[in-house]
């Protein structure tokens, strides 16, 4: 494949980081402050656009930075995987930047200057590691990410935060230190490289067990995908501010993890070896544990943003399970859903963020009837449900129906009710809220004491607004996404 | 000539000297002296370094005298990294301790620079020597000043433990000099190159083994292996910070260096790991060092106690890399010697700014030092991740190194303490940080306009800024680890 | 037990070394007072210098001062036999050593005296117990 | 405690006894360690360096490196008591003895200094009256074994000898003088000051000799370098050049052990003591 070596995607990555000290430098005047976050925004995206008719092309921007051992490098490679999750990374970080000026000001938060400058961190890590070459630069910005983020998870300094914060790193940084650090060694040890290619790196060094062993390792030790039983990290990081939240536990930091197994299953143990070893329906029943039985836990948290977080948990496992098919069609269809699933699940934070601002609200029971008074949110809300549950018109619907079809052209009858199972129960945890929230009676009816609520501020509304029209605009048009899937597997 | 392989050592010994002269005419100048003397030393390893890179091992006959008569200073790629290294932290940690010094030993200061550089000279004439029994010599000098300082910091109980430290590093240190007798008994000679070439044929000896014995004995006593680690702990934590800074990251590694310097070029890797086939008992070793040192880690109080239990982890590290018997293990260790000096330094620049503030730091008396000393604790946190082994910092790419080792050599035990202790280091770590980060706690949600605002009281400008530096080199020598590797270390061990 | 016996004679040099070290070293660990343990230690040490010093023994042979040397410009004439001196080098280095040695026990002392300045006791179990006394270390 | 020590101990002597199992037997000329490195010493050394004893010549010249950093060790041990001991802060209680009448006053304020002279004089606490034959032996031998000190140092060349020895015989000369009267007399004849400083003066001058060397030329310590800055006879230059570092270390080691004398005794308040 052409290679083209380039500096962008350093660039693309490190101008977050550059931006951080003149955030720390202008933290007394928060206009100025949040200007910058624009400006870096905007060239980190267009940085990444600008790579994408490059990739488009069939090629691949490579930048090898610093040499550690033979075969092992920081390098970039960005190639159309890369490029897909780095184009919903970096879009989505800009629509949160907005929400979460909105949010922080709106709720009046203590911090600020830490918060942005640990979520610019964040996402340079988030972009790094959508653009790593070998599975050592993947593991260091993994590393990064999760360490950034604590400070975010915990922003509120109380006791809660600080016992969620202590859970969210004993799941992230304790698997991946004592599982996915001592795979990722070993595998350098028997193939001398750790460089992903789509035909995997080993040759015929690994028996069965041991790449079932290996393949376990990276599985669980990627505990940002949320397999279970290495998920309760994710309902506990809730705690932190929305816009984290949204944009980390819905798009960044979760897909990361995801993102991560993706790259070890098709880039690092190849698609034919572990067809060969028929080891995909070990991960994929894992994995459709995992959707079956969160989605049932969501169904009995009133809190909206925990209904979310098992949601997600669960929607992650789709994306693992359709790796997992190995088959064309359910590769498609678990890559996309990354993308998919992100403008949808984002859509519903900024709306649970936004409701919460506006009304102080954050259980389900308490927003029978807010419909009528926050219509554009609930609107928002529907169509993310709509995607996350896999419905027309959103772009939720394109990849649950290439994973379905994946099922068949694997054969697997069995999880292709797994499948089915689950939409119907991701329709009973979403659905009865907008429908509560539209035709529900509010307490304020009962208590006869009305209190105005409206909308949010613009701030928080526009960015939940403009999610839920890219849902919708990419049921019509996922074709970028699909050619990109397609060039980064070469299917 | 080229002198510069003994200005590295004579530099420090005569600015010592002059500042004893100084402590007693005018006191104000033993700072300065120390000061210049230390940067010629650096300069001179900088030099001796770029030198041994471009054009191979350095020999330096002192007197003229050649080698076995005389001593010769035998400089090749290995000690002129740990040169440059012990150098440079020393010099580094000089000028942040300008303030520590005046808040702690205010009425003796000029002793301390002349005891201080004194230490320096020891620790560098260790590196550099390229006889056994000048080695001895100079690890006395370390020992003797190392003594002195420990008890000058805690009125309570530095005495004390100073005394323990005494006891047992006179064992150490004897134990080391029967080792060299029984080699000279058997040799006949000092040097090492020449007791090298006689020993290749004496592979059978029980005296030889014994020797060997006794000289690891020794040197582990002095490096505190566990278990013979229970004088380090006390030592470190009752010394006056601007000791502590630097006998933490540098006293074991010289003697980590030692070690494989009498491993590969006095007694020959062949003898120790095919003759002698001890490998897997010292990883064994190393094992229980590493579990024992996080595990009573974990039970610490006291900040500076819990790093000296760290660096009885990691002297772990260093000899279970050693003595692997391959290459990759090797190479993780030397790797490591300069890593682990650098955030062990790291570490204690910013627990030696927490003292300078807050005069204890028992881990109640850390709270809110997020906002009380950002700068501080960014170099705190660094350091810690350095230690966990988060890249791209240097702790990392040993670790990494040090893996492959153990699995290149199948001891999977090996790896496994390396991955627990790096658990450890992190629950270690984030117990500290939550304390500092999430107490005292604040009321309900802490807002903008709540008083949760803490007035910042740094430390000195020059604590900050060698914190800033080395905090900064623990990323550039993790990023250029491979340079490392492939011009120093490889080279080295062909 | 005769052949023992032969060896330890014949080498009773080594053995008493031997002997004297572990006699310092079981000081050193066993007993309770700090002054003890120092003379321990000094016996110690005087035993590594006995070694040393019974290598550079040669039978035969005497102090390694070369003789008829003096004023120098006979020397070329006078034939030096390398059996007739004892070895020079572990003299030196014994120097060097109980140098050391003195050095380090006055460091000791000095430390000893602090410790009684500060406790009034250097017995090791009370000591321990006076440092439970003051409570939590610092 | 006890008992682990004793298995440790027993250990540890059963290794070293297992080692000298293939030892030489002793004296046997033909041993490694007689052969190797001796032979070139005692063959070589008066040639070399113009110095008969071999001691003095492999010490102060083929290992004088080594006797540097041991010099060092010792100034090292001075400044450490000094650091370790050294107690400024005045004394709270003071004795006084009136000469004339043998009264002895007991002064409880610090603050109350009586004008020491014929009349009073300041005394410990626990003084014993100096007996007169002890003070007026020593006082006679305190020269002599002065003398015989600088003649320990000078000729240590050619005679058992040298640096180390001279400099503990005149500093014992000044201990002896502090325990025949007092530390006081001690104190005051040679000053806290000048002790320190002249330790640090004699490692100096050992190092100083040494480093002149590097820029007459030579390596460090090579003496045979400095013969253009010596008068005389260039064959004798090494033998010159040991003499000074042994004067260095001689005076240094002096210095040194009054300084630790008097540290310790006193605990480091230099008022009272032996």
């Amino acid at each position: 494949m052409e290679t083209i070596i380039s500096i962008k995607p350093l660039l693309a990555v490190l101008v977050s980081l550059f931006v951080i000290p003149v955030l720390v430098s202008s933290s007394g005047k928060p206009n100025v402050r949040e200007s910058w976050i624009f400006v870096a925004g905007a060239i980190k995206l267009v940085l990444v656009l600008s790579m994408l008719p490059v990739i488009l092309g069939g090629k691949q921007i490579v930048l090898t930075l610093f040499e550690i051992a033979p075969g092992a490098a920081i390098a970039f490679r960005v190639d159309g995987l890369g490029m897909l999750f780095a184009i919903v990374a970096a879009s989505l970080y800009i629509v949160t930047s907005i929400y979460s000026i909105g949010y922080m000001r709106g709720l009046n938060e203590h911090g600020q200057t830490r918060f942005v400058s640990f979520f610019a961190l964040a996402i340079s890590a988030t972009i790094g590691a959508a653009f790593s070459a070998n599975l050592l630069t993947l593991y260091l910005f993994y590393e990064i990410l999760s360490l950034a983020t604590y400070p975010l998870v915990t922003h509120h300094q109380d006791a809660t935060s600080r016992i969620s914060g202590r859970r969210y790193l004993t799941f992230i940084l304790g698997t991946s230190i004592a599982l996915v650090l001592p795979a990722m060694i070993y595998c350098y040890h028997v193939t001398g490289t750790l460089e992903f290619s789509t035909a995997g790196i080993f040759t015929g060094q690994l028996s069965k067990p041991a790449a079932l062993v290996l393949l376990l390792m990276f599985v669980f030790g990627f505990a940002k995908a949320g397999i279970m039983p290495f998920h309760t990290w994710l309902p506990a990081a809730m705690v932190a501010p929305t816009p984290v939240s949204a944009l980390l536990h819905a798009v960044a930091v979760v897909k990361v993890g995801v993102f991560s197994i993706v790259r070890v299953i098709t880039g690092i143990f190849g698609v034919d070896l572990l067809a060969d070893f028929n080891l995909g329906v070990v991960v994929m029943s894992i994995a459709s544990v995992t959707i079956l039985v969160s989605s049932c836990i969501a169904l009995s948290q009133d809190e909206l943003k925990r209904r979310l977080a098992y949601s997600t948990i669960s929607q992650l496992s789709y994306i693992i399970f359709g790796v997992a098919l190995l088959s064309p069609q359910g590769l498609t269809g678990g890559v996309i859903h990354i993308a998919m699933h992100a403008f949808g699940k984002i859509t519903l934070f900024f709306c649970a963020g936004a409701i919460f601002v506006a009304t102080g609200k954050k259980y389900i029971s308490q927003m029978q009837g807010l419909g009528k008074k926050m219509p554009f949110t609930f609107a928002a809300f529907f169509v993310g449900a709509l995607g996350v549950i896999g419905l027309p018109p959103t772009g939720g619907f394109y990849s649950k129906w290439n994973l379905i079809l994946g099922t068949l052209e694997a054969q697997q009858t069995i999880f292709m009710l797994v499948l089915l199972v689950s939409s119907f129960l991701n329709a009973f945890y979403f659905l009865p809220i907008v429908f509560k929230a539209f035709f529900g009676k509010s307490e304020e009816e009962d208590n006869k004491t009305p209190v105005k609520i409206q909308e949010a501020n613009l701030c928080l509304v526009i960015p939940l607004i403009i999610t839920a029209i890219i849902s919708v605009v990419l049921f019509f048009y996922p074709t970028m996404f699909v050619n990109l899937i397609k060039i980064g597997l070469s299917i | 000539m080229d002198n510069y392989p003994a200005l590295i050592v004579i530099t420090p010994l005569l600015a010592a000297l002059l500042a004893g002269i100084a402590a007693w005419t005018e006191e104000r100048l033993s700072y300065p002296i120390a000061l210049i003397g230390l940067a010629v030393s650096m300069f001179a390893a900088f030099k001796v370094l770029m030198q041994v890179i471009t054009s191979g091992t350095i020999n330096y006959r002192m007197a003229g005298w050649a080698p076995p008569m005389g001593i010769e200073y035998t400089i090749d790629l290995l000690n002129a990294m740990v040169l440059l290294i012990v150098a440079s932290i020393a010099f580094f940690n000089l000028i942040a301790s300008y303030k520590s010094v005046e808040q702690e030993t205010s009425d003796r200061a000029g002793s301390f620079y002349a005891i201080y550089l004194l230490f320096v000279t020891g620790l560098l004439g260790v590196t550099a020597t390229g006889d056994l029994f000048n080695l001895y010599v100079l690890i006395e000098i370390t020992s003797l000043t190392s003594y002195t300082m420990v008890a000058l910091g805690d009125r309570d109980r530095g005495p004390l433990a100073s005394l323990n430290y005494i006891f047992i590093g006179v064992i150490g240190a004897s134990f080391y000099l029967l080792g060299v007798g029984y080699l000279y008994l058997k040799t006949g000679s000092l040097n090492m190159v020449d007791v090298a070439n006689i020993l290749s044929g004496l592979h059978g000896s029980s005296t030889i083994l014994v020797a060997f014995i006794l000289c690891m004995l020794g040197i582990w006593i002095k490096m505190a292996l566990f278990p013979m680690h229970v004088w380090l702990p006390n030592a470190y934590s009752y010394s006056p910070v601007a000791f502590a800074r630097i006998v933490a990251p540098l006293m074991t590694k010289v003697m980590v260096y030692v070690m494989i310097r009498l491993m590969i070029t006095v007694f020959g890797l062949d003898y120790i790991f095919e003759t002698l086939n001890l490998s897997e008992a010292v990883v064994w070793l190393a094992t229980f060092a590493i579990i024992a040192g996080a595990v009573m880690a974990l039970a610490q109080k006291n900040l500076k106690k819990m790093l000296a239990y760290i660096i009885v982890c990691e002297i772990g590290y260093m000899v279970g890399g050693a003595w692997m018997g391959n290459q990759l293990g090797m190479t993780g260790a030397i790797l490591h010697i300069l890593n682990d000096a650098l955030m062990t330094f790291a570490l204690f620049l910013a627990v030696g700014s927490m003292v300078y503030k807050l005069k204890r730091v028992d881990f109640i008396d850390l709270k809110g030092l997020f906002g009380k000393m950002p700068w501080t604790m960014a170099g705190f946190v660094l350091a810690a991740f350095s230690i966990i082994g988060v890249p791209p910092t240097c702790g990392f790419f040993s670790k990494w190194y040090l893996i492959l080792g153990a699995f290149e050599a199948g001891a999977y035990h090996f790896a496994a303490a390396l991955v627990i202790s790096s658990l450890i280091c992190a629950v270690l770590f984030f117990k500290v940080f939550e304390i500092c980060f999430f107490e005292p706690m604040p009321e309900g949600h802490g807002h903008e306009d709540s008083s949760s605002h803490v007035a910042i009281e740094e430390a000195p400008l020059s604590m900050l800024i060698v914190s800033g530096l080395v905090s900064i080199s623990l990323v550039v020598a993790g990023l250029y680890s491979g340079t490392i590797v492939n011009t120093i270390i490889l080279p080295f061990l062909q | 037990m005769t052949d023992l016996l032969t060896l330890i004679v014949a080498k009773y040099n080594y053995w008493l070394y031997v002997i004297l070290m572990m006699i310092g070293l079981y000081a050193m660990i066993a007993k309770n007072n700090l002054i003890k343990k120092l003379v321990g230690m000094n016996i110690f040490q005087t035993a590594i210098i006995l070694f040393y010093v019974s290598i550079g023994y040669k039978r035969d042979a005497t102090i390694p001062i070369i003789q008829n040397a003096h004023g120098g410009n006979d020397t070329h004439a006078a034939v030096i036999h390398a059996v007739d001196y004892i070895n020079p080098l572990p003299h030196v280095l014994m120097l060097t050593a109980i140098v050391v040695s003195v050095a380090t026990f006055g460091v000791a002392m000095a430390l000893a005296v602090r410790v009684y300045q500060r406790y009034q006791t250097l017995e090791e179990d009370e000591l321990r117990m006076r440092l439970v006394d003051i409570g939590p270390e610092k | 405690m006890k008992f682990l020590g004793f298995i440790i101990v027993c250990l540890t002597g059963a290794l070293l006894l297992y080692g000298t199992g293939e030892f030489p037997g002793w004296g046997d000329p033909h041993s490694p360690a007689s052969i190797h490195l001796s032979n070139d010493y005692i063959e070589k050394a008066v040639e070399q360096t113009q110095v008969p004893n071999l001691v003095t010549a492999v010490l102060a010249d083929y290992r004088g490196f080594d006797t540097m950093f041991e010099t060092a060790v010792v100034f090292c041990a001075g400044l450490a008591c000094f650091l370790l001991l050294r107690d400024f802060k005045e004394k709270k209680e003071r004795f006084y003895r009136h000469t004339p009448t043998g009264v002895i006053l007991h002064v409880k304020d610090s603050k109350k200094v009586l004008k020491t002279g014929k009349e009073f004089e300041h005394m410990d606490k626990d003084w014993v009256p100096s007996d007169l034959i002890i003070k007026t032996i020593c006082r006679i031998l305190i020269p002599f074994i002065q003398i015989y000190a600088l003649y320990v140092v000078a000729h240590g060349d050619f005679s058992p000898g040298g640096g180390f020895q001279g400099g503990v015989i005149f500093g014992s000369s000044l201990i002896l003088l502090a325990i025949s009267y007092d530390l006081k007399v001690l104190v005051k004849r040679v000053k806290e000051k000048i002790l320190g400083i002249f330790a640090a003066i004699g490692v100096l001058i050992y190092v100083g000799i040494a480093a002149i060397c590097m820029p007459m030329g030579g390596n460090f310590l090579d003496y045979s370098k400095l013969a253009p800055l010596v008068p005389g006879d260039p064959h004798h230059i090494r033998a010159l050049g040991m003499l000074g570092v042994e004067i260095g270390v001689g005076i240094a080691v002096t210095a040194v052990m009054v300084i630790i004398y008097i540290n310790i005794v006193s605990e480091g308040r230099h008022e009272e003591g032996l």
